[in-house]
């Protein structure tokens, strides 16, 4: 209904395959941007940036890249968390073991590292496929679990085991009250979110898309498996080791390594899922979702102040993060992203229903 | 050479363990192609139902003998997993035929968070102590042969060789039973087996009532060995490499594989593990069968895995 | 490639009917080329099945060469050898005086040789547009850094090969279904863009599984117009598999008959239609 | 305007080289291409025209889709002062004959093989076509034709002769003078041969440039070119008008894309014959069947209150604040997204002709919002006889004669046009061109009608139909059969009707009930009926339709000119007219003939005055039978009005 596309008629490739080719989304995404950087900073509550924003930036970031493995090369992985950890522990071993290491370079640093576990982890991808890499990711997940638990080295040998880091600042700019944290993260996310959809348009995204949905055709056209799914984890890996950074150094401060146990994986699995296998969108819707259901949750008795003890709602959110995991998969399996595109569709040819 | 044999032994009987919920997976996923992520979660909502039930029976029926107590509330539990199997099959499964094993996959994962949250609704979330009567006792074997002998806990034992029994009766079941064939068959072709009349929706019920009852007897014997708790849930997660050790497709495989895994764990825990700090059979296993894959993609006893095109 | 320049005008030209002529007159223009692909006793077993025994045959320089047989009878199998999706336990095949026995799909496709599938086998997640490009991957060199900032190189790789797509997507006459992703495309159709896809790694030995299977009279006419027109605006080698005999007949220079994985006939159309085994076999199963 | 094309072309070129003068959608974009491409491509064309031996005077045959290139040779051919003769590409192989053999045409330019295959074809009856280019190679290749090469060949040519001697162009374009002739076009004559209407550059470029300031085009216009170039109507607005104003007139991808490609473009400035509005329409109600109650409901909303206010918002009569709410309303939610969808959001000026266009339709597109006018002329008049200005658009009526445009009506009730713009002759038919043309240069349209107060022409009729009232009391007067029985149609309940009249007192008419709406409209009172010749006999079912009549009848006495033709009185037929009956044509017109033959008693009975009469014929059945249906049939009076004569 919104829509007005007569005379946005292409003369140029490029025109034609820009990422938003319709000037009203333009519009929508550059009002979008407005409001995030600007709107919200000046009159969001404290406890907004905290509580939900930050998360969700930094929760989107690694959905972002688990999307473009499970999503887009359709290799599964539950080892997500894992490579998180690999993230943040890097880049906070080249804060402190090198003086005066920038944060923004520790942080790609830490990408770097996930990058190569990431690939690591990923080897076995070529001979095996689908449940059996499941699992194999799983080693991913349980060895760094272990690593960052047992191996002092890595923790810089701090005795409780939980490391922590302060004073972050970029170019002398400091990043420590939520709102100065927030747009830090919203750059990286703005950033990111670039550069990962133009890789998805492009032809490294066709490939693994193509080994997604029929990899012997793809062979034959002559993609290269390796290459395909190995790009795909070192790209997922590295933006997922960033964010993992961004959750230790900005959100956290100071973590453990259950920080990043196998329920962060599969909660970014669920991003995934819920948001849109597939879709960059998606990620964020899958982040916001994830990130606000539990507190909705946790706010309804108060709302409507029916008293329920604090164990029983985490148990009801379980079940109801279950219970749509299992919906989704039945109803929409491309999640919210698909619902979204559809109601752009019906938008764009209203009145008529296709 | 006396402490080797104990490890070995104790390896052998926590493998025990690990193959009776590896079978749980096998089970599953030759039956109806899903690797079933829940068993974890079933083998824990079992052992809750279990262990609730034997402290109610003699509160509400004031059935004083633990014994019989114990019965009904094995049998309530059973019945308990066998309308989970069914809801399964009605709510979810059946309206996912066809779909991609990564898509079942990832349902599983949700029944999984459902039945965590669900049984813990249901039935509390403290830790239960489940005493079906195991003896706690230590036993020590071949005094003669070497000084001092072996010990061996009897309960691992009693637990063994529960495991082997059910192990043989399942693998009994699928080889030579009506319904064990028709599950055969389904697994190979679900349209063909559809087609000469199986029904698919009641295999599967049954399928999932049978690993629901493996994970009854599993989640039994690790509850009183380790106390009920949400931990138990993660007992799966050590029965993964097994499953891929041994082969998705292979009852035999889920055996031997949970042998070598249990033995491998407990050995690299005594010989290799203090090297790193210990705590390294959390991911011995994985790593072992991750190596393993790369040898042998379709694992021990797993079927060629050929693309038609 | 000169289909860039052909322009979007759809010529209902005659297209079985005029196939023979057509053909023949092929023949005639630049007679039959030298060998470009041999096949030399190939057999292939899965475990204890035997699919083909002992195959040899070649394919000449720009003639539609036709492997046809009754259902089963080892053709998929077959070219499955030829690109290296199977690995034959026996025989050698080479390409161009090249000859390999284990070659990977990959070389294989970099030696020119494209193929289509009998069972759709195009990527149901991504567009018309998107699949065919999918197509054209060994020809896209800029590495990932570049595309993720898709700043000159990549984007002007983009464009040039997104160019020679919309030429085949013209081509094809499917210009109405550019960005519709391919599983709301009509059955027909989808075969279309399988075929694009191939051609989009411009072949020199284009291999072709069952492309009319389960087509109605209307498509049937024009997947063989857009096969002679390929072989004829392009010279490509064809590889056409078929268990339709009336089909092949029509199109194709010569035909190897396969039954049961063997070998019973090689020849012209004509030669093989009175084969006496190559009737039984027809005769023997419902075709 | 003293100038030919060629000119310009040149002019546009100088002016606004990279100006997009056509655009193409090819592989997926619209390719462009400016003025100075343009000129530079005509000039190669020309050249290599020129090189092949096209001599001024000649005639080159253009055939094909709009596609740039055959715009460009007909620019070509023009500038070498030989003559374009576009032909309907999906004309048969063998319609092509009598036009290149009657103007000897030695060259063809055409499209692609299915064209160049038709050509081939009836080859041996063409001796003098020597040479055949075409535009698109696909599927030619191996085609070895003496004479058959493609364009590109032409172009490269071309130009290395135009660098060779870069004035030649110029030269040839200076020569060329605004009498010269400029385009001739086949009109399909339904009986016989087509004749070859010949118009110079000043006629087609005068009524053009007329047109263009009527409606005040400009060259930010956008233009979708998607009719047969042959036809004038497409020829003048991607042509004509182009050249004169300076747009850009975009070609769609292919026949199956037009739709997609209208939406992208959205035209300025929009031409279509009213069957295309129609089938819009049709497609529009169909995709609404489907949507959603909530979304039908609102759509039948906001369609009723445009109805109702619509036109008269476009006429630029004053609005309630209300009715401006609701319709700014409806457009927000309907009118504007529909426009979009079908293409027409940026239309400014958009026309229809050839038929009468039925009243609904025309309101329908109207009370959209969307500038949709009427225009009168033929191939002829090179188009442009009578616009209808903005804000006095009218179903019934074609519009003010525009500048330069003499109208006069015989006694007969012809129309007569006189303009700049009239056919120079039919080519070598010297006995047509006396027929159409006077002596004082007047040209016979054939069709009847007249101005109405307002000064608007009103086409009542072809004018051999037309007849005259004898005696009663408007004796004389004028009697357009069809304008009636239109009149009649346009109510939803009739089906058919007859009328008749000439040389009789007065006018009397048959009447056919549309049995769908009138079986409807019966339901909704509870009126049983058993068949169709019982519901059409009901006492309801006639009043019905003598309000039908009566209203036409109001209508008619509106015009002093048609005041007579008023119905006096009518009956309701029993049964359908049918063509199986022979009472309709194949196409459903009626053989008004065959029919007062048939039905003598009943016409004897309606002037004899009586108020019914027993009628007893034969139907054939679905099945081939035959069977014989009776009915007493009522004929009742309807009251006809004095005329009121229209403040003009």
């Amino acid at each position: 209904m919104l829509y007005r596309e007569n005379g946005q008629f292409k003369t140029s490739y490029r025109a034609d395959q820009q990422i938003f080719p319709i000037v009203q989304d333009r519009i929508a995404i550059a009002l979008l941007l407005v409001v995030a950087a600007v709107v919200i900073p000046w009159t969001a509550p404290e406890y907004l940036f905290r509580a939900i924003l930050i998360p969700f930036l930094i929760l989107s970031l690694a959905a972002l890249g688990l999307n473009i493995l499970v999503g887009y090369c359709g290799q599964i992985s539950l080892g997500t968390g894992a490579f998180m950890a690999v993230g943040a522990y890097a880049a906070y071993n080249f804060t402190v073991r090198i003086q005066g290491m920038p944060l923004i370079v520790a942080l790609l640093l830490g990408g770097v590292c996930a990058t190569a576990i990431g690939v690591l982890f990923g080897i076995p991808s070529l001979r095996i496929k689908g449940l059996y890499l499941a699992v194999a990711t799983l080693a991913a997940q349980f060895f760094t679990d272990w690593a960052f638990l047992r191996i002092k080295w890595f923790t810089n040998d701090s005795l409780s085991g939980s490391v922590n880091v302060g004073g972050l600042q970029v170019f002398g700019w400091p990043i420590d009250t939520p709102v100065q944290k927030y747009l830090f993260c919203l750059a990286f996310v703005v950033v990111f979110a670039l550069l990962a959809k133009n890789l998805v348009r492009g032809h490294l995204g066709r490939e693994w898309m193509a080994i997604r949905d029929m990899d012997v055709a793809a062979e034959v056209i002559g993609i290269r498996p390796v290459y395909a799914k190995l790009t795909a984890f070192a790209v997922s890996s590295f933006i997922v080791g960033v964010a993992g950074g961004l959750w230790g150094f900005v959100h956290l401060g100071s973590w453990e390594p259950a920080a990043f146990s196998i329920d962060r994986s599969f909660q970014l699995l669920f991003m995934v899922i819920i948001g849109g296998l597939g879709s960059i969108m998606g990620s964020f819707f899958g982040a916001a979702f994830i990130v606000v259901l539990p507190i909705i949750l946790d706010n309804l008795p108060y709302w409507f102040d029916v008293p329920i003890d604090t164990a029983l709602a985490s148990h009801l959110t379980f079940m109801i993060f279950g219970a749509l995991i299992v919906f989704f998969l039945i109803v929409e399996p491309h999640g919210i992203a698909r619902l979204w595109s559809t109601g752009k569709e019906k938008l764009r040819l209203w009145p008529f229903p296709h | 050479m006396g402490a080797f044999l104990e490890t070995l032994i104790g390896g052998l009987m926590a493998g025990m363990l690990y193959s009776l919920i590896a079978l749980g997976f096998v089970l599953i996923f030759k039956a109806s192609g899903v690797f079933n992520f829940a068993q974890g979660a079933m083998v824990l909502f079992a052992a809750l139902a279990m262990a609730r039930f034997a402290q109610w029976v003699p509160q509400v029926i004031g059935v004083q003998d633990k014994l019989l107590a114990n019965a009904i509330a094995f049998v309530g539990a059973l019945a308990l997993m066998i309308v989970l199997a069914w809801l399964i099959e009605r709510l979810v499964l059946g309206r996912l035929v066809n779909q991609e094993g990564i898509t079942l996959l990832m349902a599983t994962l949700g029944i999984t968070y459902f039945l965590d949250g669900f049984g813990q609704t249901l039935f509390g979330s403290d830790i239960y102590k489940l005493d079906v009567g195991m003896p706690k006792d230590p036993l020590f074997m071949f005094q003669n042969v070497f000084q001092g002998g072996i010990l061996v806990s009897k309960e691992d034992l009693y637990a063994a060789v529960i495991a082997a029994a059910l192990v043989a009766v399942l693998s009994l079941f699928f080889q030579k039973t009506a319904t064990g064939r028709a599950l055969r068959a389904v697994a190979d072709d679900h349209q063909a087996a559809q087609s000469i009349g199986i029904p698919l929706s009641r295999i599967w019920v049954i399928v999932w009532s049978v690993a629901g009852f493996v994970a009854l007897v599993a989640g039994i014997i690790w509850g009183s060995k380790l106390g009920v708790q949400f931990s138990l849930g993660l007992v799966a997660l050590k029965a993964l490499p097994v499953v891929i050790l041994g082969g998705l497709t292979s009852v035999p495989g889920a055996i031997i594989g949970g042998l070598i895994i249990g033995v491998g764990e407990k050995l690299s825990e005594v010989y290799v593990g203090p090297m790193f700090g210990g705590g390294i059979e959390i991911w011995f296993a994985y790593v072992l069968a991750l190596l393993f894959l790369l040898v042998r993609p379709q694992g021990l006893f797993g079927e060629k895995i050929i693309d038609r095109v | 490639m000169s289909l860039v320049a052909a322009s979007t005008a759809a010529p209902a030209a005659p297209a079985v009917e005029g196939a023979p002529e057509a053909a023949v007159a092929t023949l005639a223009r630049r007679g039959i080329g030298e060998v470009v692909l041999e096949v030399k006793d190939i057999s292939l077993a899965f475990g204890g099945v035997k699919a083909l025994t002992d195959i040899s045959f070649d394919v000449r320089e720009h003639e539609i060469r036709a492997i046809i047989g009754p259902n089963g009878a080892g053709k998929s199998s077959m070219l499955n050898c030829i690109n290296g999706v199977y690995q034959p336990q026996k025989g050698s095949i080479s390409l161009r005086g090249r000859t390999f026995a284990h070659m990977n799909p990959r070389q294989v496709a970099e030696m020119g040789v494209a193929r289509t599938f009998q069972s759709l086998a195009l990527f149901k997640g991504m567009s018309v547009l998107d699949n065919i490009m999918a197509g054209r991957n060994l020809k896209m060199k800029t590495n990932l850094f570049q595309q993720a900032i898709r700043w000159g190189a990549a984007e002007r790789e983009e464009t040039a090969n997104r160019r020679v797509v919309e030429g085949i997507i013209d081509f094809l006459e499917i210009q109405a279904y550019r960005k519709t992703p391919v599983g709301k495309m009509p059955y027909g159709l989808q075969k279309r863009v399988d075929l694009g896809r191939a051609l989009a790694m411009e072949p020199q030995v284009l291999l072709l599984d069952e492309p009319m299977a389960g087509m109605n009279v209307e498509e049937k006419q024009d997947m063989s117009r857009f096969i002679l027109d390929v072989n004829d605006e392009f010279g490509t080698t064809i590889v056409l598999i078929e268990h339709d005999m009336s089909v092949v007949m029509d199109l194709s220079d010569r035909v190897v008959v396969l039954d049961y994985g063997k070998k019973i006939g090689d020849g012209t159309p004509a030669e093989v239609r009175h084969n006496p085994e190559v009737i039984r076999a027809y005769l023997g199963t419902a075709h | 305007m003293q100038t030919t094309f060629p000119r310009l072309l040149l002019e546009h070129a100088a002016a606004r080289p990279a100006a997009p003068a056509l655009r193409e959608k090819e592989f997926g974009i619209w390719q462009t291409l400016s003025w100075s491409a343009l000129r530079g491509l005509v000039e190669s064309l020309a050249c290599g025209l020129a090189q092949a031996g096209l001599q001024r005077g000649q005639h080159l045959v253009v055939i094909g889709e709009n596609r740039p290139r055959l715009y460009a040779s007909m620019l070509a051919a023009q500038s070498l002062g030989a003559i374009p003769v576009p032909l309907y590409q999906d004309a048969a192989a063998g319609e092509f004959v009598f036009p290149i053999v009657n103007a000897d045409v030695p060259f063809a330019v055409v499209e692609d093989q299915e064209q160049v295959d038709k050509l081939l074809e009836v080859r041996g009856r063409c001796p003098t076509l020597t040479r055949i280019w075409f535009d698109d190679p696909r599927g030619l290749r191996n085609y070895r034709e003496p004479g058959l090469a493609p364009l590109d060949e032409l172009v490269e040519a071309g130009r290395a002769f135009a660098s060779s001697n870069p004035d030649f162009f110029r030269g040839e374009v200076a020569k060329a003078q605004p009498g010269d002739v400029a385009a001739m076009f086949f009109t399909s004559g339904t009986t016989g041969n087509a004749k070859g209407v010949v118009h110079s550059h000043e006629t087609l470029i005068d009524r053009a440039a007329a047109g263009a300031r009527f409606d005040k085009l400009s060259c930010d216009d956008e233009v979708l070119a998607y009719l047969p170039p042959a036809w004038i109507g497409q020829n003048i607005f991607s042509y004509a008008q182009w050249l004169v104003c300076g747009y850009v007139v975009n070609c769609p991808e292919s026949a199956s894309t037009v739709m997609l490609d209208l939406k992208e473009i959205g035209p300025t400035y929009y031409f279509a014959p009213p069957r295309v509005f129609e089938g819009l329409l049709t497609s529009v109600m169909i995709r609404m069947e489907d949507a959603a109650p909530i979304k039908r409901w609102l759509f039948d909303r906001c369609m009723a209150h445009a109805r109702r206010v619509g036109s008269a918002r476009m006429d630029g009569k004053p609005l309630s604040w209300l009715d401006r709410l609701g319709w700014a309303l409806g457009n927000l939610l309907i009118y504007s997204p529909l426009r979009n969808s079908l293409g027409f959001s940026r239309v400014r000026v958009a026309y229809t002709a050839g038929e009468a266009i039925g009243p609904d339709l025309f309101i329908f597109y109207r009370s959209l919002g969307i500038n949709l006018k009427q225009l009168y002329g033929s191939t002829e008049t090179a188009v442009f006889v009578c616009l209808q200005p903005d804000h006095e658009a009218r179903s019934d009526t074609v519009g003010v004669p525009i500048e330069g445009v003499e109208i006069r009506v015989t006694e007969s009730g012809e129309i007569l046009v006189r303009s700049p713009g009239l056919l120079k002759e039919y080519y070598r038919d010297a006995a047509a061109t006396a027929e159409v043309l006077t002596p004082e240069g007047w040209y016979k349209t054939g069709d009847a009608g007249f101005l109405d107060p307002a000064g608007h022409l009103k086409i009542i009729d072809r004018a051999k139909d037309v007849g005259r009232i004898v005696g009663g009391e408007n004796d004389g007067a004028l009697f357009a059969p069809r304008y009636v029985e239109n009149k009649l149609k346009f109510f939803p309940y009739v089906k058919e009707a007859v009328a008749f009249g000439d040389g009789r007192d007065r006018v009397c008419a048959f009447v056919n009930i549309d049995m769908e709406a009138v079986g409807n409209w019966a339901e909704k009172r509870n009126l049983a009926y058993s068949s169709y010749a019982d519901l059409s006999q009901k006492p309801p079912v006639l009043e019905l339709i003598r309000d039908c009549v009566e209203k036409v009848n109001a209508d008619l006495a509106g015009d002093d000119k048609l005041a007579g033709s008023q119905i006096s009185r009518f009956l309701v037929l029993h049964k359908e007219l049918d063509a199986d009956d022979g009472e309709l044509t194949r196409t459903r017109k009626v053989r008004r003939g065959f029919i007062s033959d048939r039905y003598a008693s009943l016409l004897e009975a309606l002037y004899a005055g009586e108020s019914h009469r027993y009628v007893e014929t034969e139907v054939k059945f679905e099945d081939g039978r035959t069977g014989r249906v009776a009915a007493d049939l009522k004929i009742v009076d309807a009251k006809t009005f004095p005329v009121t004569r229209r403040a003009a």
